[in-house]
Order: C-alpha cells, then structure tokens, then sequence
C-alpha cells in the first residue's frame, strides 16, 4: 500500500519543485528600482494611517470554532459512510443521535446569536 | 529500489506525471483565454484578438510579461512569509492533481483515501491566503484575508458534508472506485449517475462549490469596489501569477470532483477503433470538467455580488442544515431499501 | 524496515519537547500548541501499537484524541479571548488574580 | 529507503517541534507546529495509518490550526514577552532533567528490538475503522458529540460579550 504513496510524493516534489523556480525566475528576470513610494503599502495613494494589523472582530473566532466542531463531525461522518451498507437501519439511529446532540448545540449558538454576522 | 527506479512501472508513472503536470499546466493557463473570451463575448465585445489568431498566444504573452515585471516586497512586508505564501497556496492546488483519475489508465496514483486526500489538501489551501494577507502588513490584504478565509472554512464545511450522500451510495473513498460504480445504466440508456440520486446534494456542491473558490458571485474576498484584490492588492510579477495559477487550479479541482461524484467521472460512449477507445475517456472527462468551467464563467458575467453577512448566513443557516437533512435522508433511504 | 522503537523513542522525544514548552513558555497560546505537541506524540504511540498488534483499536483512539483536541483547543482559545479582554496579556504569569 | 524516509520526517517532526519552542512570534511557533503535523502524518502513512493520516490533516492542520492562526491574528499580538520572569531558573533543571528522562526512554525501548513496526503492512482503511468504531465503540462515540456539545456551548459562552 505504501506503493501508492510514493507517486504522491513525486508528484509533490515536482510541484514543490516548480513553485521556487518559478519564485528563482521572477527574481532572477524582474528588474529592481525599489523606491519608498513603491514599496509603501497600497492606500489608494493616501498615506497610510496607524498600523495595518488591527484586532478584528471576535466574529472570525466563532465562525472558525463552529467549523472545528462541525468538521468533526463531518469526519465521523465519512467511515460511517463507508460502512453504512452494513450497518443499515443500526447505523441509521446511531448517527441520528450523534446529530441530534451536536444539532442541540448548532441551535443554541444560532439563539445566542453566534451565528448573526451583522452585530 | 535500484530496480524499482529502472522498472517499466517506474517510467510508466513519470510518464503519466509529466502527462498530466504538463497538461494540467497548460489548460490552466489557457483557462485564462477561455475565461476573457467567454466574458467578452456575454458582454458583447470580441475579447483578446491581438496576440495571434483569436488572440490565442495572449496567455503566453500575459505569462512573459509576468516573469519580466518587478519583483515587489513591500517595505514593512513581512519578508519570508509574503514569498512563502504564493508557495503554499500553490502547493496544495496542483497537489491534489495527483490523485484525480483523468481517465482508466490516466491517473497518478489512486489512493484508498483519495477522495479525503484532495479535502486534506485543499484545507491547507487557506494559508496560503492568510499568509500572504497577513505578510502584505497592509490594510487592504488583511481584511481580504481574513473575510476570504472565514468564506472558504465555512463553504468548506457544507462541501466536506454534501460529498457523504454520495459516499453512503458508492461505500467507498477511492476517485477510481466513484468513478466505477456510476458506469451501469438504467433501462439501458439513462447513465447511473450519482446526481440523479443525490440532486440536493449535488446543488450544496456546486454552491460550495464556487464560494470555497472564491468566485463570483462569492469573491467577497476582492470585491474590487472595496478591498481593491483582496489578500493578493500587494502582490506582483509572478507571485501574482502563481495566486492566479493556484486559484484556477482549486477551480479545475472542485470541477473534476464535481465529474466524479456526480457524473460518472470518464464514463461515456466508446466508439470506434482501439485507440479511439482508449482516448475517449479522457475526453469525456476533459469535456465535462470543461462545461462547469465554462458555467463558472457564465455565472462570473452574469450574476451579481452578494454581500458578506449575506454569503455567511447563507451559508451557516441554509447549506449547512440542508446538507445535514440531505445525509439524513439519503440514509434513510437507503437503510430502508 | 522500521522497528517500532524508533517511533516510540520519537514520541517521547516529541512529549518532552512538548513538555518543556508547557513548563518554559510564557504566552499561554504557546502553552496550547505545547499540549497540542504531547496529543500528537501520544497520537504517534497509539498509531505504532496499533500496527504492531493488528489491532484497529489504537487509531480508535487517536479518533478520540483528535476530538479531545479539538474541543480543547476551542475552549482553551475562547478562554484566551475573555483573558486577553480584561488582561491585555497573554502572560500566565500575569494573570494572578486568583493567587494569594 | 523506508529508514531514510523515516528518519528524514521524524527529523523534520522534531526539528519543527523545537522550533515552536524557540520562536519569539507565536504564529510563527503556530506555523512550525503545522510542519510537524504533516510530518507526523507522513510518519502515519508508514505505519499504515493512511485514513488517520489524512483526518490528522484535515482536523488538525485544516482546522485546530486554523483557529489557532485566527487568534493570534484576531488578538493581534505583541512579540512575547518573555521578560524577567519568575520561572526564569526552570530551564537550568528542566532541560536537563527532561535528556535524562529521554535517555532512559531510549536506553530501555533500545533493547526491545523484538518487534518491528511496519515488516508487513497493516493498513486502517476506512472500511475497517468504520466498522470498529461504530460497533465496538458505539459508547464513546456517542459521548464525542456530547464532548463536541459542551465545547460549543462553552466556547459561545466565554467568546461572546454581551449574551
């Protein structure tokens, strides 16, 4: 099985492999006259104000912790898939319950208002 | 492993690598040409005539001109990680090009696992984009980046979800498998395709779909208007290229997978002698992935922008209930068939 | 071919580093990425004995982790978010308002 | 060729792992750590975890990591400050209390050559997992979604504000 691999990696090499030269080249070819300006960041002209990392809303956190959750369980979810021929009607109940639960908890963070993107 | 590195199978998978790096790299790159063709011509003008017939050397032009321009690292950039990001997001793209099969003899490798494999991949496609927005250390990036990366996690969610109806009917993960199972027919002509089985599910795909790439109408991450490119406003010369490159990519990806779970991969009609026989699957293959493309680009031209709480909730209280609902039933279904 | 020892002996390389950064760093989100390092090289235990009894139960197992860390690391950073609001540190040396 | 690919990503597991430590930027320490998962994946794979091997990186690096880098660049912080703590000494005992404790490990597992890891592939596939998991470990499947539960409730409750 580990033979199947071994192409990946391959393939990774190449792939890895094609993204520096390609970095190589663009440095190699590009000219070079930086000046201040240029190299300032992007404003629209105007001179930047303050630093650019600036805290964001706590929003991102939930989306991206309500996403953990649920991936996990999408990941349950895949050997379930795989074996569900055998687990027919069994399978069926098990699963719903698991849903169920992590339903009860999508519910409550919709309540609270998790879920609300404008506030 | 001397002998394996002298072996036929040896040659045989560099030959399929380079078959399908180098064909994966051009049809990348003339995507570009079918993508401005297609949109010139919904808005009624002729599009790239100038550089050879049809303008069909403009993405050869557009590719030197990339690799002659100035290679721009913001002062306050963070150095390492602004080149690395172009890199990472690159990376994973074309990675997952390794296990998509392109036709019965046409494919790298064909993993157990295969289909996780190219989720696995993809997932590490997001930082690619933060890095890159965060490294810029510029206003505009940042928001792109962050906005564009909360799009694609949450998309990706309800992409990973739709996938399992189709895997309780197929019980298997392997690309190659998928592909076989839909090869019968019904009534002898209908092909048992999975998106007759699973049509809501191939709907959350398709909509995933398009906003886990970052297309329009979900490309909140460089809603121009706004956020001028998004994570990529500082970005130039080829490392530029290379996120343009990666991003096409992701969308010959999600197509080809979308061929596979849903429409039997590189099954259809072979007609004809032997070596037509053995080249009809890849065109089938080639040709289906080529009508989403071509669909992407309709919608691009056609549909307008959403806006971001819009995109968010759409996609936390429609697609991810639905899909949830969707896995139910179709268990159902099927414990009860 | 590789015998299980290797991997057992960088397992417990990885725990111990992972330990040492539980107990030298300061930056309490440095802390989590220590434990993550100890789940990981536990998870690496679990995956060698597995294979080397024939039993799928050991990859079970690193299921479970896999959950453990994840709900771990969602409330582990929650925390740091209601920390990092009244402190404006991620010091756990700083936060020492329940020590007398 | 299997030992070179072993001790090539056992190297890199442990290299990255120690870079977490050493940076001063805690993304840069959250980054590293991403290295050394797929690493140890890789290091599944040889062991015939190749199921494990890709949920590792679709949980681990795809999304725990994920959290992890939107915090730090949510909180925005500054470079740790590592300044005059009070621990300062725990390094002069712990590092090399922690060789020993390392030094013992390898002396005894030195010994037990008996068994070999991966002689004859042993594969977790997903069919096989599946099967196990949701038979013989139906119990503590079922409590993962109350665990999955009480964490998302947890985490709403300490992140939002105003409830």
């Amino acid at each position: 099985m580990l033979e199947t691999w071994v192409p990946v990696l391959i393939f990774f090499i190449l792939v890895a492999g094609f993204g520096t030269v390609s970095l190589v080249l663009s440095y190699a070819f590009g000219p070079k006259k930086p000046d201040a300006r240029k190299l300032s960041p992007y404003e629209c002209g105007m001179r930047p104000i303050g630093s650019a990392r600036e805290r964001f809303s706590v929003k991102f956190y939930l989306v991206a912790m309500l996403f953990l959750l649920f991936d996990i369980e999408a990941v349950f979810l895949f050997p379930w898939a795989v074996v569900y021929r055998d687990l027919k009607l069994f399978g069926f109940f098990e699963m719903l319950l698991f849903i169920v639960v992590i339903l009860a908890g999508y519910i409550y963070a919709w309540k609270k208002g998790a879920l609300e993107w404008e506030r | 492993m001397s002998e394996y590195l002298t072996s036929s199978d040896f040659m045989i998978l560099m030959i399929k690598i380079i078959v399908i790096f180098g064909g994966v790299m051009g049809a990348l790159v003339y995507l570009t040409w079918i993508e401005r063709k297609v949109m010139a011509r919904v808005q009624m003008r002729p599009g790239p005539t100038r550089v050879g017939p049809f303008g069909l050397l403009q993405p050869i032009a557009d590719g030197l001109k990339f690799l002659f321009k100035e290679d721009v690292v913001p002062a306050n950039a963070n150095r390492f990680l602004y080149i690395a990001a172009p890199v990472v997001s690159l990376i994973p793209a074309l990675l997952s090009f390794s296990v998509i099969p392109f036709g019965p003899w046409l494919q790298v490798t064909d993993l157990s696992v295969g289909l996780l494999f190219i989720f696995a991949i993809t997932s590490l496609g997001v930082y690619g984009i933060v890095l890159g927005g965060w490294a810029s250390n510029s206003k505009y990036p940042l928001m792109g980046a962050m906005r564009s990366s909360a799009q694609m996690i949450s998309y990706e969610l309800s992409l990973t979800l739709s996938v399992v109806g189709v895997l309780m009917i197929a019980n298997t993960l392997s690309l190659n498998q998928l592909v076989m199972s839909q090869q019968r027919t019904w009534l002898g002509f209908i092909p048992r395709w999975n998106i007759f089985l699973q049509p809501v599910a191939f709907l959350i795909y398709v909509v995933s779909a398009v906003a886990e790439t970052n297309r329009l109408p979900f490309d909140l991450a460089e809603s121009e208007q706004e956020l001028v490119a998004g994570w990529h406003t500082e970005y130039s010369s080829l490392k530029f290229a290379m996120f343009m490159l990666a991003e096409y990519a992701n969308m010959v990806t999600v197509s080809a997978l979308a061929t596979i779970m849903f429409f039997g991969g590189w099954s259809g009609p072979l007609v004809g002698p032997h070596w037509l026989k053995a080249a009809l699957p890849t065109f089938w293959f080639v040709s289906k992935i080529f009508l989403f493309i071509f669909f992407y680009v309709l919608l691009r031209s056609t549909i307008p922008r959403f806006r971001y709480d819009q995109l968010m909730n759409f996609g936390w209280k429609v697609l991810l209930p639905l899909s949830l609902a969707n896995i139910l039933a179709t268990s159902f279904v099927v414990a009860i068939s | 071919m590789i015998p299980a020892s290797w991997f057992l002996i960088l397992s417990a390389v990885l725990f111990l580093i992972g330990v040492l950064g539980f107990f030298l760093k300061r930056n309490i989100i440095a802390l989590l990425l220590s434990v993550e390092i100890m789940l990981n090289a536990v998870n690496l235990t679990f995956v060698v004995f597995s294979n080397q009894h024939r039993q799928i139960s050991g990859q079970i197992f690193v299921f479970f982790v896999l959950v453990v860390a994840a709900a771990e690391a969602a409330v582990g950073l929650a925390l740091v978010i209601a920390m990092f609001r009244n402190r404006e540190s991620l010091n756990v040396d700083r936060s020492n308002l329940l020590k007398w | 060729m299997i030992q070179i690919l072993f001790f090539f990503f056992a190297a890199l597991a442990a290299g990255a792992a120690i870079n977490v430590l050493v940076q001063k930027h805690v993304l840069y320490s959250a980054l590293s750590l991403i290295l050394m998962l797929t690493a140890t994946s890789v290091l599944f794979i040889l062991l015939g975890a190749d199921f494990l091997a890709v949920i590792q990186i679709i949980v681990y690096a795809g999304a725990i990591m994920v959290l992890f880098v939107f915090v730090i660049m949510l909180l925005n912080l500054p470079v740790d400050e590592d300044g005059a703590d009070r621990l300062r000494w725990l390094k002069f005992i712990g590092i090399p209390l922690g060789l020993f404790f390392l030094f013992l490990v390898t002396a005894t597992l030195w010994n037990v050559q008996a068994g070999t890891g991966t002689q004859s592939r042993f594969v977790g596939s997903p069919q096989a997992i599946g099967q196990s998991l949701f038979t013989d470990y139906l119990l503590p499947f079922e409590v993962t979604s109350l665990l999955i539960l009480i964490a998302l409730v947890g985490a709403v409750v300490f992140a939002k504000k105003d409830l």
